[in-house]
């Protein structure tokens, strides 16, 4: 079954293709429906998902290249499930915006099918080789979508995004296949190369060998300090539901993968590298923040708010307990499922006004309500407010990581203050002040196809931020599990 | 019989004297020629080899080399007129748009 | 004498002969189609001759010809890429109507006659008669534009450079000869294994191995190829970049494993090093190209470097991963010359800023050359990646650590300026908004080869099945 | 009990959500729903009251929680905590709540924006109530923020008006400054415990440990202090005091409820009920005195300058909380509790009154309000409330305001003389600045042309006036009110004292005097405060505080941002991203030099790379 998760939107971008581009009515229908099969698949997962059991969930192998031990192997512990969770609602909410795009419609939504398809392969594969074969799947898509659909440098955003993932992808391709090498019984299978190297860990040197270059590989994507600058300008230079789904999920693979791989695989060398990641968190926290601040363009702010807030979840895995690195986990999710609606609203109006710069507006408060309150809500969890799971994120990470760097956590907690200040400033520019009469065209969300997209995220993030334990019971003894 | 070490050197010279002239001639011809010469010294050593040895492997070996030689040099000559027509030019020097 | 295991070579040699009676019978007037047919019934009937070969191994001549699954692989490689080169070329030279296309094909087929006898060669005289004739034909065909400048300047350089790797050759096999009495690969076997170390054997190993190199246009005998690829007409150049290519390594891959055999230290040594120098030249040297034919050229340089380190990684692993990646780069190679066969009449330039908006002009095209040149890149589900993986993989398995990092880092160079060319084709503009037709069969062969870069990337296990069988003598 | 306390805590969040998502454009629905739920919390509250004096403990704690994050290491509740202090802030929250409310409903009635106002409200109120029922530090943390939450809201209510919109932001912003060292005190104070194999959020659990492990007196020393700047931002204390001036931006009922009721008095009450913590560290109880007493003066006397109604009570509310900060740095919760519960209800009278008067008279400036007849007129009611709330802020016997003050200045007479003095003096600058008030507003009569308008004045509904009455009751009552059961575990009240009661009363009555005399006769704005008091410059500037933390915001956080952006551009973008292109197309053109298009040179290659080969791997080798 967790196969189709995968392959649903894949079909349903075959389908695309062969549908001729007149019918325009049944482009958007295919698109919204893959995307709507997968959400409920992955309700499906999780309804029946049991946390107290361990290892992992609905797992299927397929034999696949047995010469070099590769196995189409699937499955769901806690972490990824959550994360499968979080690319259901952002694509699904992408997916709305991803429809409305008015040139080259059915490219558009072919490109973006195989980019939703290719991210949940990489969170259900438990397969070296896969995880890395879908892992750089998404780089197929995202070129021309950026450089197509995209606005403001778009070559350039495209270019140096596409390059820079690349590059990080080809160092991590490096260390798994000398993973692969010494662990010497010739197979990519994720969860027996765990197994194994629990019982018979590497020699040091070797350890931080290898997690240096899946820290550095995959800390590309993660936009790790100072790995981190293609995402601004990419997220600046990609159309709405590329942002979303790139800030909200693709941005987490990074992550994701240094847990599965080099927390799991390597702790040793991880803890080697520990103290360097945390520091260069805390640096990408505070020094992303105060770039937001000066950014004139709302989603160049966002884009460095998003370093910024990785910052965080680095910050949480490297301080490498249980609390921490669930709350990394937790953050991970509602940092996605943020910056999905965050693009979203800023999409929107762009969609509308071609102009996207923090001074351009004022007063839309009035003008358009409901926008206006997604932007502050979505603001408002960013900086980590109560009531969104952005703060029991940040609190778990906080507490967590506190015993093992309590300075590099102040400055953390000053960030979050740094967040506050420009996201705020954002808010009074945009929504609040008197109304700039050049906007009068602006039309709020009014159909349930517009507003649906918000509704669906930020009650997603109002969910979890009441009822945290609904993830964390997952996350919490998949993590368990992960760390020595 | 000839010591083989003095057809090695012979062939060699042989050899070496062809790659100049490949290398300092710009006429396309004369590099043509080169190019026979190199051949020939390979010739040498297959008959030498052949004397050496009482087989007639070498022998045989070095007609068909003879004739993939003559072969070349005719699509080369075939070549360098086509060159001539178009450019009025045999000169290698010359033929240097396809560069960078 | 065993005959029957000529067959493909046979078939072969009676549709060249075929061709020139009809080509004297018809004087200019003749037509195109005929020869499509004649070609498609030739290639139809040797892929059908090696079907049914391809589990009878034997030799004939004296053990000269031998036919085992190594050769039949390669054979059936180049009779498809063969057919393939030949359809594109159809497309390219129409347009062009007044020069004969017939003795093209005539000339092409020539060439496919000579690397079919090369991959059989178990005897220095054959296997230089062979690839003589092969290159030989390539001379022809690439200066084949008469009224082309750049084509003839190509021509006249790939013929002297091309001769003078001959030169090197002939020379080697010369020495080898007065060393150990045999032009034949058995008898020279023996031979290296009586005297080991004798520094003349290896001076003639070497001095063959650098004519080979030349063919697969490895640093430092590359120079030719951008020159050439860039002159050269675009079917040539596929033909070139995939048969002429791929038939050096299968030499290389023979001769090294067979003959060559107690060079292993030398190998080791030599080809780590010619990988690395390579993969390096040839992606750095692409990154400021702008004329397309050029830039492939430089690409077919790295991926020579690629494919070296199939050679210089140990034999198990690394030989599999080498024909892995060739089938791989065939694919791609031949679509992407394929699609600028389409599209030079067209287009009417090489220029990669020509091909602006060609997404636009024909979505079917511009994404058959998405797709080719992501795969070149590197970049899954499409087959270039398998093929860089298992080469990588091989090269760690061979603690060829820092060559796997070079190979690595050059991966992000190329993906550069193969966006460059994608960028042209989906970013920018076109400058004529006239679509581009693109005729039904000319879909049909470049859908199979997309296809066959997908599947090549996606199940790599039958694929892989077919390059061990065609592995296991060695 | 529980039950009622969790009815307490969840009614106005409901209330909330309903009319976000039912009422918002039925204002006047909405403010019924909201004032009945908020009189319903406070007749929940009273019947705890009564369930708790019911109870036969001595001084009976209850506590219900649930797991909220139930973690291994460190398991997150949520939970209530009820205690005689939980008990009084509930009904004052509540109580003063359900007057604001009612009062709100008239005060916002032609607002169209009326649902927003009264979910927003609710938002408040839960966000309050959440904090005094807090049992540990998550709980209250979170409450903390959502009050920062609420409080921007409300202050930016009129988003459209562009101070409205800059002060709501300084407000969050500002007691985010606060939040950040309260959590990384949070986080201290969590991080030793845990080390101690006590990992624990919760008050009472901490409070028992602490008896038998004692923590290292610098870290509780950060810990406290990190606490207390939290306090100090949501209390107002300086130097985080800046906000709640520019918090008047808001509706008047909205600065009623901030100054009486909730926000300000969260951090009283956060310092009265960690104050097990902070009596542990003398140290930090030092500063938070002199903090307090600082804010005290400094803010009697900027008040004293102030032209606009509310902001002169702003300021009052400011010193008044100085000296509850103080009382509770003394040591005294008591008496610091006890200015907080008598302060409340003469703050929000007085803010009611003003929003009253404002209401009618269409003006907050002091210099305008006189009408032609007298204030004391055409609005007896509000009039006669404005003064009793007066005179309790004066703290003139027997309004409540004596009492309280009595015993937080009996508290300042045992501790440092400098202290005591600033108190004292504090006394005079809160008579002098209300008795200008009065004097400008009820005592004199317009004689221009000009506010001719202010003719039609008129006493407002029994909506705002029964509140009115109401506060104006307990303001002067609210003095014999026994705190004790409530409050008994938590200090003493100091003895009373003649002397001291003379010293403040008379210097009460001077400083109203003063005021009166100098202000009588004066009806221009451009009044020249000379000599014998600071001088005006420094005070009109508010001891320029808002510039140095704007020139901080200037030179400071805006040079790091533009430095972090041009690093950004000019090194990583520039250097790193297009650097390492531009050194990959430098190496490529070196590469296309070998490419000279000459065969001879080509065929030199060929042949240098053959001899290289040749002379590595033969002549070189193993020779």
């Amino acid at each position: 079954m967790i196969f189709l998760l995968t392959w649903i939107p894949f079909v349903a971008a075959f389908l695309i293709l062969l549908t001729p581009s007149e019918k325009k009515s049944a482009l958007p229908i295919i698109a919204k429906t893959a995307c709507l099969l997968t959400f409920l698949l992955t309700i499906g997962f999780l309804w029946r998902f049991r946390p107290d059991q361990p290892g992992y969930q609905f797992l299927i192998r397929i034999e696949w290249f047995p010469a070099f031990g590769i196995a189409y192997q699937a499955g769901l512990d806690g972490i990824n499930m959550t994360l499968c969770l979080l690319h259901a609602l952002v694509s699904l909410a992408g997916v709305f915006t991803a429809a409305r795009e008015k040139k080259r419609l059915k490219e558009y939504l072919f490109f973006y099918l195989i980019l939703v398809g290719a991210i949940y392969g990489v969170f259900t594969c438990l397969d070296l080789f896969f995880l890395y074969l879908f892992y750089e799947t998404t780089l197929i898509p995202l070129y021309p979508m950026i450089g197509i659909w995209g606005s403001k440098n778009k070559e350039y955003g495209a270019m140096q995004l596409t390059l820079f993932i690349t590059a990080g992808a080809a160092l991590a391709l490096f260390g798994i296949l000398l993973l692969y090498q010494k662990t010497g019984f010739g197979t990519f299978d994720l969860i027996r190369i765990t197994e194994h190297l629990k019982n018979a860990p590497f020699a040091a040197h070797d350890q931080n060998f290898l997690a240096a270059l899946i820290l550095i590989g995959f800390g590309v994507i993660a936009s790790l300090w100072p790995l981190h600058s293609w995402s601004p300008i990419g997220y600046a230079a990609a159309p709405t539901s590329v942002s979303m789904l790139h800030a909200g999920v693709l941005k987490k693979m990074g992550p994701y993968l240094i847990l599965r791989i080099a927390l799991a695989c390597l702790p040793a060398g991880m803890a080697h590298w520990s103290t360097l990641l945390a520091v260069l968190s805390g640096i990408g926290i505070l020094y992303a923040g105060y770039a937001a601040i000066s950014q004139k363009d709302l989603k160049f702010m966002v884009g460095f708010s998003s370093v910024s807030h990785m910052g965080y979840v680095l910050l949480g895995i490297a301080a490498m307990t249980v609390t921490s690195v669930s709350g990394a986990v937790l953050l991970m999710f509602s940092h996605g499922v943020m910056a999905a609606a965050m693009f979203a609203v800023i999409g929107f109006i762009y969609e509308q006004t071609h102009a996207r710069g923090v001074f351009d507006f004022g007063g839309l408060g009035k003008k358009a309500p409901f926008i206006s309150m997604s932007f502050i809500m979505a603001s408002l969890a960013s900086l980590g407010l109560p009531g969104f799971s952005n703060f029991v994120a940040e609190l778990l990470i906080f507490i967590g990581s506190w015993e093992k760097s309590p300075v590099l956590v102040g400055l953390a907690v000053l960030g979050v203050l740094i967040t506050a200040i420009y996201l705020l400033r954002a808010v009074q520019h945009v929504c609040y002040g008197e109304f700039n009469p050049k906007w009068n065209q602006l039309k709020d969300a009014v159909t349930w196809q517009e507003k649906f997209p918000f509704v669906l995220l930020l009650g997603a993030l109002l969910l979890f931020g009441f009822w945290p334990q609904g993830l964390l019971r997952l996350i919490q003894p998949a993590v368990g599990a992960m760390l020595p | 019989m000839i010591p083989i070490g003095h057809v090695l050197i012979v062939s060699g010279i042989l050899f070496s004297i062809g790659l100049a002239g490949l290398l300092i001639r710009r006429n396309i011809l004369l590099i043509l020629l080169s190019i026979e010469l190199m051949m020939n010294a390979a010739n040498l050593l297959l008959i030498a080899g052949s004397a050496l040895h009482g087989e007639a492997d070498g022998q045989i070996t070095a007609f068909f080399v003879m004739v993939i030689a003559a072969v070349e040099v005719t699509v080369g000559l075939a070549v360098a007129v086509l060159l001539f027509r178009t450019r009025q030019t045999v000169d290698t020097y010359d033929i240097k748009w396809l560069k960078g | 004498m065993n005959f029957s295991l000529l067959l493909p070579e046979w078939i072969a040699l009676g549709t060249l002969l075929i061709l020139i009676f009809r080509e004297i019978l018809n004087g200019p007037k003749s037509r195109n189609s005929s020869g499509i047919a004649i070609l498609l019934t030739g290639t139809a009937l040797l892929l059908l001759s090696l079907f049914f070969l391809r589990n009878s191994p034997g030799s004939a001549f004296g053990g000269t010809f031998v036919l085992d699954s190594f050769a039949v692989f390669f054979k059936i490689f180049f009779s498809l890429a063969a057919f393939v080169v030949l359809v594109s070329s159809r497309f390219f030279f129409r347009p062009l109507g007044g020069e004969k296309t017939a003795e093209f094909f005539l000339i092409l087929w020539c060439a496919l006659l000579g690397m079919l006898f090369l991959v059989s060669a178990n005897d220095f005289l054959i296997l230089f008669i062979a690839l003589e004739i092969m290159t030989l034909s390539f001379y022809i065909l690439t200066a084949y534009q008469k009224g082309n400048l750049a084509s003839i300047e190509a021509g006249v350089k790939y013929l002297i450079l091309g001769s003078l790797a001959s030169a090197f050759i002939i020379y080697g096999i010369g020495l080898l000869y007065v060393v150990a009495g045999s032009t034949h690969f058995d008898s020279i076997q023996a031979a290296f294994a009586a005297q080991p170390g004798h520094k003349l054997l290896l001076l003639s190993a070497l001095l063959i191995l650098s004519g080979l190199c030349f063919k697969v246009a490895a640093v430092p005998f590359q120079l030719w190829a951008p020159d050439v690829y860039e002159g050269a007409p675009v079917p040539v150049v596929a033909f070139l970049s995939v048969g002429s290519k791929a038939a050096g390594f299968a030499l290389l891959i023979r001769l090294i494993f067979t003959v060559f055999t107690p060079f292993d230290h030398e190998r080791k040594i030599l080809f780590p090093v010619l990988a690395a120098m390579t993969i390096i030249y040839g992606n750095l040297g692409a990154v400021v190209q702008k004329n397309i034919k050029r830039l492939l050229g430089f690409s077919s340089i790295a991926h020579t470097g690629y494919l070296l380190i199939g050679l210089a990684a140990a034999r198990d692993s690394g030989l599999a991963a080498l024909l892995y990646y060739l089938l791989t780069y065939a694919l791609a190679n031949l679509a992407i010359f394929f699609v600028l066969s389409l599209t030079a009449n067209e287009l009417k330039s090489d220029q990669i800023d020509a091909f602006r908006g060609l997404a636009e002009r024909s979505p079917f095209l511009a994404a058959s050359l998405f797709i080719a040149l992501l795969s070149l890149a590197g970049v899954p589900p499409l087959a270039g990646f398998v093929g860089k993986f298992l080469i990588l993989s091989a090269a760690i398995r061979d603690h060829l650590m820092w060559l796997a990092l070079i190979g690595i880092l050059a991966i992000p160079i190329s993906l550069y300026y193969y966006l460059g060319v994608i960028r042209s084709m989906y970013l920018e503009e076109p400058v004529h908004t006239a679509s581009i037709t693109v005729p039904g069969s000319a879909k049909l062969i470049l859908g199979l080869l997309i296809t066959g870069i997908l599947l090549a990337g996606f199940f790599q296990s039958p694929v892989f099945r077919i390059v061990e069988n065609a592995l296991q003598h060695f | 009990m529980i039950t009622l306390s969790w009815a307490i805590l969840w009614t106005p969040f409901l209330t909330a959500v309903f009319i976000f998502f039912f009422l918002l454009s039925r204002p006047r629905a909405a403010g019924r729903l909201a004032t009945c739920g908020m009189l319903a919390a406070f007749l929940c509250a009273l019947a705890l009251l009564w369930d708790y004096l019911s109870l036969k403990e001595a001084r009976p704690v209850l506590e219900s929680s649930i797991l909220w994050i139930p973690f291994a290491p460190s398991p997150v509740e949520f939970g209530v905590l009820i205690d005689g202090l939980t008990i009084l802030m509930l009904l004052i929250v509540t109580g003063i709540g359900s007057l604001i409310f009612l009062y709100s409903m008239s005060y916002m009635e032609r607002d169209e924006s009326c649902g927003r106002y009264f979910a927003c409200l609710s938002l408040f109120a839960f966000s309050m109530l959440g904090i005094v029922l807090s049992n540990n530090f998550i709980q209250t943390f979170i409450f903390w923020e959502l009050v920062g939450l609420s409080s921007y809201l409300l202050i930016g209510f009129w988003f459209e008006k562009r101070e409205a919109a800059t002060a709501g932001k300084k407000a969050f912003l500002t007691t985010r400054v606060g939040d950040v060292g309260m959590m990384i005190g949070i986080l201290s104070l969590f991080g030793y415990l845990a080390s101690r194999g006590i990992g624990t959020f919760n008050f009472l659990l901490i409070e028992e440990r602490l008896q038998t492990i004692s923590i290292p007196s610098p870290l509780l020393y950060a810990v406290c202090l990190g606490l207390f700047l939290g306090i100090a931002g949501k209390s107002a204390q300086a130097p985080l005091h800046v906000w709640l001036p520019d918090a008047m931006e808001g509706p008047t009922p909205v600065s009623a409820l901030i100054h009486a009721a909730t926000m300000v008095a969260a951090g009283v009450f956060l310092l009265a009920r960690l104050f097990f913590l902070f009596a542990q560290s003398p140290a930090a109880l030092l500063v938070i005195a002199w903090t307090g007493g600082i804010t005290a003066v400094l803010a009697g006397t900027v008040a004293v300058v102030q032209n606009d109604i509310k902001k002169i009570l702003a300021y009052s509310t400011l010193s008044q909380l100085g000296y509850m900060v103080l009382a509770l740095g003394l040591g005294n919760p008591y008496a610091g509790m006890f200015h907080l519960t008598t302060h409340a209800f003469f703050k929000a009278l007085l803010f009611l009154s003003a929003g009253s008067l404002i209401h009618a008279l269409h003006t907050q400036n002091i210099w305008n309000m006189r009408t032609q007849k007298g204030l004391l007129r055409s609005m007896p009611i509000t009039s006669v409330t404005f003064f009793i709330g007066t005179l309790a802020l004066m703290g003139i016997p027997p309004t409540s305001g004596y009492f309280s003050k009595e015993s937080i200045l009996a508290a300042a007479s045992h501790g440092s003389p400098v202290l005591f003095i600033l108190a004292l003096a504090n006394v005079f600058f809160t008579s002098f600045y209300m008795g200008r008030l009065c004097t400008l507003v009820f005592f004199q009569k317009s004689h221009s042309a000009r506010q001719n308008h202010l003719h039609t004045a008129r006493e407002s509904g029994w909506k705002m006036t029964i509140p009115l009455i109401i506060l104006a009751g307990f303001s002067i009552g609210g003095g014999f009110l026994p705190l004790h059961p409530f409050l008994g575990a938590r200090g003493h009240s100091e003895p009373h004292s003649n002397t001291l009661a003379l010293i403040s009363i008379a210097l009460a009555g001077l400083g109203f005097l003063f005021a009166f005399l100098r202000y009588q006769k004066k009806s221009h704005e451009h009044e020249t405060l000379d000599s014998w008091m600071t001088p005006r410059f420094i005070l009109e500037k508010k001891y320029f505080f808002d510039d140095v933390y704007d020139a901080f915001i200037h030179f400071v956080q805006e040079n790091i941002a533009r430095v972090s952006d041009l690093f950004e551009r000019r090194v990583v973008v520039e250097g790193g991203m297009n650097g390492s292109a531009r050194l990959t197309r430098r190496l490529s053109r070196l590469v296309r030099t070998l490419q000279t298009g000459v065969v001879q040179f080509y065929a030199l290659f060929f042949a240098a790379g053959v001899t290289v080969i040749i002379y590595v791997l033969i002549l070189s080798g193993k020779s």
